[in-house]
């Protein structure tokens, strides 16, 4: 029952006091995510200068594990060299977090990576699989 | 509750139950007592054959209590010949064996396919495939703000003469019991064929299809305390007999030539291929259980762990609970907390050995419906007690605690 | 035989064979090992909860298991990805989902389909459905003397380009075990899609999947010591992401709106509704079990048990002996008797407690070939022993006894 | 290991020397049986005069039973009124076969039972589940 371990304070504070939360005006790239099977949306905005990220926002709306992650993403990437986001691993994601995240809560986890990827990086045939499907 | 029920002895039965967990995803699927792993247990050791096709002894116990089975499922339905007892792997089977074969033989262009909003996945994607091929339209009866079908638009709908209207008894998400019986016969008065999706009413109401009059039923094993693997399609034998075979293969024959086959009698004929035979001993073994314990006390069982659970959710602030007062429901909860996603509901109540459904139950377009993205879902047996309800509120607390 | 191969020590496995019945007839069934019992047991008192749609541990353990056993059938067929495994109820359904969603999707009027002579009837009467809603044409390549396929038959057919070609890994009457990646290869080169019925084949040799270069291979649980009620579809990840659904239902979908919908990814496209989830997992029991004891050492074993059955049977006078010699054959032994009807063998042979199949083995148009009406058929895996075949035969002496 | 029990020598007897085996010539009534998954076929030939059953031949192939059976059958047969053939019943053919038939073996004892009721009587409706289906 230890439930504060899974939901930490910082997790939690990153869902309900969202960092980079919103749009930006004529984004360089805008891509969103849906997960219809529990309705979790993450969408984000990048402008882009001299190859690096220099300003990102995001939106959406689910669960407190999406909502965060996709919270600690963009502050992750404000000021990182395209390059160097490119290489953000599910592991990355995972580590940051810092919880111990079940198969079935994955997907929500790895939502934001999934719109990093494919939105800012034109993957269009990424495995599901990598994502958590 | 009846005064004989006594919840905690039956409770010994289930092995699951035993690790403390408060189970409350049965409509998701139920446990399964040691009488149905013991039927099982008992083929597997003592008389492990194929049936039908062989003539020594294993293999006729094996086919008897295979088609003993059968029998059992016969009568739990009062279907008035076996013939009309097919075995299937669940519900969705069974509405898609219903789709292929009656479907593509009856469904033309232009004829109407009536749903209900509130259907699963299962009674909704084999029509869509159905009508798309064929050019045949859907159309689907609402529900009023207390989650009850809205009867009025159903009998609009029958005015147009459809060709099939196919609804669920007891809703998965909502827990409404439908008026199935007051449905079917106006349906039928209509001139439709009439499918029943029985996922949800087998367990918990059971049914009689003479008396309902429908055309096709269908359930599943693995929500009845049967094991996975198999589930029943019940359909009137002059249906049944008139349609072509679904799958071809071994069983299903009763002469096989290179260019041609003639086929088997009922029920063999849509049962192709070795079939689930320990499992629909398990499943012949759960009816035994089911009704020894009694359709309607498990009923009432359930109507009144639905009142309990209602007057406790409410008093849950911040928490909005879908469908109909506890006397027209089953006991199933569908439940939406403000400001925290039922996924992280789910995990928190998970923490504290309280298992919920979290998603959209397979019923996506009952969720655009209710303006949600999904609900948290607490589901009951006949094995489901007072205090299970009550740690799920202290759950739903906490979760508001750790969220607040 | 190997001489590390213990029979005996296995046999302590099997319950059903602590009964003290010679059991030959494991083409039909084949008995399951305590292994297999116990994994499905752990699930239905451990962690007995539906797959895929729950977020508690219960659900997430229980669908680890149920992915897990789908990594081990990758695995054990090389397949490239675990999204090409599909779990089914079994072979049959296997091929009839191949021929629901590809064929209908793929052959057109005109077109040909090669089956063989020997194949079983899940592997005739799906293709005869296909051929006739379509107008497509079906052709057989016959069996010579010795029970082998004519080879040079198959070649005349594939030059008239077939756009499908289906056949046994192994007979399941004749043991015949055919060349399949010769097969495999030329029909390939001949621009066919290939199925392989791999029934018989993946109990008792195992296949490599890429290596053999198929587009399809279906088997049963029920046959390589899993339970009954699952199976397992190989399909090419570029054939099966292309193919429409088979199953509408739960599960197989990405979201469902009113009047369509998004099928998932691979696998679960194929997999609508709840699935065998205790089979599934038994399966990947019987899966880790069959390739402990290995199966190389159960083919030679096998192959050991046919050329004793062989020479022994060839001293019972009166008694015709079908199929290849040992040396291209798996355990199975089809026999007719002069004066003696197969079913009476049997019924002689059960009161000896020998367990075999009478019968035309759901291979009606190869019995014709053989121009007999029924066989009485011997069939041995990786727990038969000597002792059971000197059975068989005393039982047969036996019956001429009765008979004479 | 009683199979004396099961094959009784009278059956194997009727096997070995079927009574009335062979076919009229011009019957009043014909008519053949045929059960594909085993082969077991029987045929019966009947003279009818003033509604007795004044002759009767059969012919077939198949197991022991069903070719007992049917021997067993003629014999009865010969010389009884149409009408009280009609209520020929399963237990009355089990009866008198007097061996204990398992499910599986039914179909076999029951088929010359079927030519009887089939051919001699017009019934085409008959239940497939009577004789062992
Ligand atoms: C060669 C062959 N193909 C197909 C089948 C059908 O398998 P199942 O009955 O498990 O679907 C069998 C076994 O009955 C078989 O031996
Ligand atoms: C109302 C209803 N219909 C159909 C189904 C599908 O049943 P199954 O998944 O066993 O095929 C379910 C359960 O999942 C259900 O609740």
């Amino acid at each position: 029952m230890a439930d504060d371990q899974f939901y930490r304070d910082y997790i939690l504070d990153h869902f309900r006091h969202p960092r980079n939360y919103g749009r930006l005006e004529n984004p360089d790239i805008a891509h969103e995510e849906y997960n219809p099977l529990c309705g979790d949306l993450v969408g984000m905005d990048f402008r882009i200068q001299d190859g690096t990220i220099e300003d990102v926002r995001f939106h959406g709306r689910g669960c407190a594990i999406s909502q965060a992650s996709a919270s600690l993403m963009t502050e992750r990437l404000k000021g990182m060299p395209l390059e160097e986001a490119r290489k953000i691993t599910k592991e990355d994601v995972l580590a940051e977090l810092g919880i111990e995240i079940s198969a079935a809560r994955l997907k929500c986890a790895l939502l934001p990576l999934k719109v990093v990827k494919v939105g800012a990086y034109g993957l269009t045939d990424v495995d599901e699989e990598e994502f958590g499907s | 509750m009846l005064a004989t029920y006594d919840v905690e002895a039956l409770r010994q039965d289930f092995p699951f139950l035993q690790t403390g967990v408060a189970y409350l995803d049965s409509a998701n699927t139920s446990q399964r007592p040691r009488q149905v792993l013991e039927a099982m247990e008992r083929y597997f050791t003592g008389f492990n054959a194929n049936i039908h096709r062989s003539a020594y002894r294993a293999s006729e116990q094996a086919t008897e209590a295979y088609e003993g089975a059968r029998d059992k499922v016969r009568a739990f339905l009062n279907a008035a010949s076996r013939k009309e007892i097919i075995y299937t792997r669940g519900t969705t089977e069974g509405i898609n064996l219903v789709a292929y074969s009656w479907g593509r033989q009856n469904i033309r262009a232009g004829d109407l396919i009536v749903l209900t909003i509130m259907e699963h996945h299962s009674n909704i994607v084999p029509w869509q495939i159905l009508a798309r091929e064929k050019g045949a339209r859907l159309a689907y009866v609402d529900v009023d703000e207390q989650g009850l079908l809205r009867q009025d638009q159903f009998e609009t709908l029958l005015q147009q003469g459809p060709r099939l209207v196919c609804f669920t008894q007891v809703s998965n998400t909502l827990g409404t019991i439908n008026p199935y019986r007051e449905m079917t016969a106006s349906a039928k008065a209509a001139g439709a064929t009439v499918l029943i999706d029985g996922a949800q009413g087998a367990p918990h109401l059971g049914i009689d299809v003479q008396e309902t009059g429908c055309d096709f039923y269908a359930f599943s094993g693995h929500k009845i305390c049967g094991p996975t693997g198999i589930g029943i399609l019940y359909g009137r034998r002059e249906l049944l007999e008139a349609m072509p075979p679904f799958m071809g293969g071994g069983d299903m024959i009763r002469a096989v030539r290179l260019y041609d086959t003639d086929y088997a009698p009922l029920p063999e004929k849509f049962e192709a291929g070795t079939q689930a035979i320990a499992e629909a001993i398990g499943l012949g073994a759960a009816i035994d259980y089911v009704q020894g314990v009694g359709l309607d006390a498990i009923h009432a069982h359930e109507q009144a762990l639905a009142e309990y659970a209602l007057e406790a959710l409410s008093e849950v602030s911040g928490l909005r609970v879908f469908g109909p007062p506890a006397s027209g429901r089953a006991g199933v909860i569908s439940m939406w907390m403000d400001g925290i996603h039922p996924h992280d509901l789910s995990t928190i109540l998970d923490r504290h050995d309280v298992n919920i459904r979290a998603g959209h139950n397979c019923t996506m377009p009952l969720m655009e419906r209710l303006g949600v993205p999904a609900t948290a879902r607490a589901s009951f047996y006949l094995y489901t007690t007072r205090k299970e309800i009550d740690r799920l509120v202290a759950g739903l607390e906490d979760a508001k605690r750790i969220f607040g």
